[in-house]
């Protein structure tokens, strides 16, 4: 059991785990055993000095994450130049503005569910996107678009080639299908370059 | 014989000459032609007459094991003739090739089950997303690097698991929607969950559920409570996470589970 | 040390994390020190029964996973996408491209007789294989080879961990030269995918 919910901790990672769904897996353990084992669970991480890990309280459940201390050596793994250069937040940001531009942040985050203030600014900074002007009403949110550094980066000659965006939310495997068609074409065209 | 197996259960005439040797107990380096002649031959008839789809490659492979079979019962030319129209060519020459191809084909097929095995293993194991380090980022203007670039297939695959987180994060029993939340309840689960944690909770991990009821009624919640004094609210910079702890009134404090019902 | 490691393994989760990296954040330990403590907390992991996750290679690197147990209950609760198994067909074909790379489609499909095409290109999209180069002479046929990512999903750490051949006509010397040659493509190659 503690095995269990060490493992959905790790993988629903920021997200959070709630009670409700450990019982979900483990039917046969009443809330009030999950509480105890998440409980002592929490305690040995936190006495284990040769963990970097620790299991904090959510309303409803719980959440792994990294020790206090760990925040130095967070900054300084993202200061090392990455091989993946966009993270996945950013990626989903703009992809999202490609396919619903113009668009406002607040649209944005309620695609995505949490904030974006973060992945905008860094879109923004590396010029992927920018302001193409701001919304009807009160507010007036600004909105944004993507640029043709945009198109340049991700290898498109024009908007009209990036591949259709099916139901993918319902769909995901036949959407990465779809991609993967896409991926096919736009190799080639690389290629060619 | 019986043939229970389909042909596209075979990735092709090698394949299927295999499977033949093993099920006959032939020995590889010793293939009889005539024998696995007439079995494949036997084997292709069997498909057509069941309409299935034979790809060219089958026949082809029935034509070179008939012309072998034909020759090997025809006498050798005592003398190569050099005046023919097309050179000899010697059945066990053939007979060899084919022996090298089944041979090499088996070292790779075999090279191939246990590469299945190495995935079937490997699709045990499961990771989370990477986590979002952006918070720890000093500044975001380091240009992009050119050999690294993203792709749109990076794009959409982000995209893509943007799609299952948000479906991962639904609640899993929908009908919580639909029932009155009430806020006093509420309340208490907060201030438990705050002294539970006996430090300040970020304000967003209060929203795990997304749906409309349960973030309006956390929302009334928090307020309510800091009305009362029993939870204070501080944010260091802009965009910062507002950090919610425990106030002066939260020690005297009891909400009634049956007040405040939305 | 050891902390910094598993919190790191944590962040980083899916994407791996790689000896370079943690060199980055804890400059004062050498690659041999670093490889020497993660074997340990491998070790560490799997004799651990209370423990559902534990250490994996990739190349250059490592990655915190779940283990084969946790299975059944991971599948509900990871964001990343299930991807199907290969075809017997898309596996012969990469098993014959990762003992005799570089090599041309034509010479795949003497191997394995019959049209290896539509393998060759479920390989390419998965990111498998890639083309390394073109073929001497007339028709300059494409070659391929695998890539890192073939490494990671079949689980291995480096090419020699590839099952050896049963009657071994390749030498393995050859084969290492080979892959050296390309190794510093294939890193760029698992970038661009």
């Amino acid at each position: 059991m503690r095995s269990i919910i060490e493992g959905l901790l790790y993988l629903t990672g920021e997200e959070g785990l709630m009670v409700d769904q450990i019982k979900g897996v483990i039917p046969d353990c009443s809330e009030h055993e999950i509480r105890n084992m998440v409980e002592k669970m929490k305690k040995d991480n936190l006495d284990n000095e040769s963990s970097g890990l620790m299991i904090v309280d959510l309303p409803g459940g719980y959440r792994l994450t990294t020790k206090p201390f760990m925040a130095a050596y967070a900054e300084k793994f993202t200061a090392i130049p990455k091989t993946a250069p966009l993270s996945q937040a950013a990626l989903e940001t703009v992809a999202i503005i490609a396919y619903k531009q113009p668009i406002s942040r607040i649209a944005i985050e309620e695609v995505r569910g949490v904030k974006s203030e973060r992945a905008i600014q860094t879109l923004m900074t590396k010029g992927l996107i920018k302001e193409v002007g701001r919304a009807e009403g009160t507010g007036r949110a600004i909105l944004y678009g993507i640029t043709s550094v945009f198109l340049d980066y991700f290898g498109l000659h024009t908007l009209d080639e990036l591949p259709p965006l099916l139901d993918a939310a319902i769909h995901p495997n036949e959407q990465l299908d779809a991609f993967d068609l896409f991926y096919d074409k736009y190799k080639e065209t690389v290629k060619d370059l | 014989m019986e043939y229970t197996v389909k042909i596209d259960a075979f990735e092709g005439p090698l394949d299927l000459l295999l499977h033949l040797i093993k099920k006959l107990e032939i020995d590889i380096y010793d293939i009889p032609v005539a024998e696995i002649t007439d079995q494949y031959l036997d084997f292709i008839h069997q498909m057509q007459r069941l309409e299935l789809d034979i790809a060219s490659e089958y026949l082809v492979m029935a034509a070179t094991l008939i012309a072998m079979k034909s020759r090997m019962l025809l006498p050798k030319p005592e003398l190569p003739d050099e005046d023919a129209d097309e050179s000899y060519e010697d059945p066990e020459e053939t007979r060899e090739a084919l022996m090298q191809q089944l041979i090499d084909y088996r070292r790779y097929k075999e090279a191939a089950e246990e590469l299945r095995t190495n995935e079937t293993e490997r699709m045990q194991l499961f990771s989370k997303l990477p986590s979002d380090l952006s918070r720890y980022a000093s500044n975001d203007t380091t240009p992009i690097p050119v050999s690294g670039r993203a792709t749109i297939h990076d794009m959409l695959k982000a995209f893509q698991r943007m799609m299952i987180r948000k479906r991962l994060e639904a609640p899993l029993d929908t009908k919580i929607a639909r029932q009155v939340l009430p806020i006093g309840r509420q309340m208490n689960e907060m201030i438990g969950t705050l002294r539970r944690a006996g430090r300040p909770v970020s304000f967003d991990s209060f929203f795990q559920y997304r749906d409309r009821t349960s973030v309006v009624v956390t929302f009334l919640a928090l307020l309510e409570l800091m009305k009362k004094n029993v939870i204070y609210c501080i944010q260091k910079t802009n965009f910062a996470d507002i950090m919610i702890g425990l106030g002066e009134g939260a020690d005297e404090f009891e909400a009634g589970t049956d007040a405040f019902n939305y």
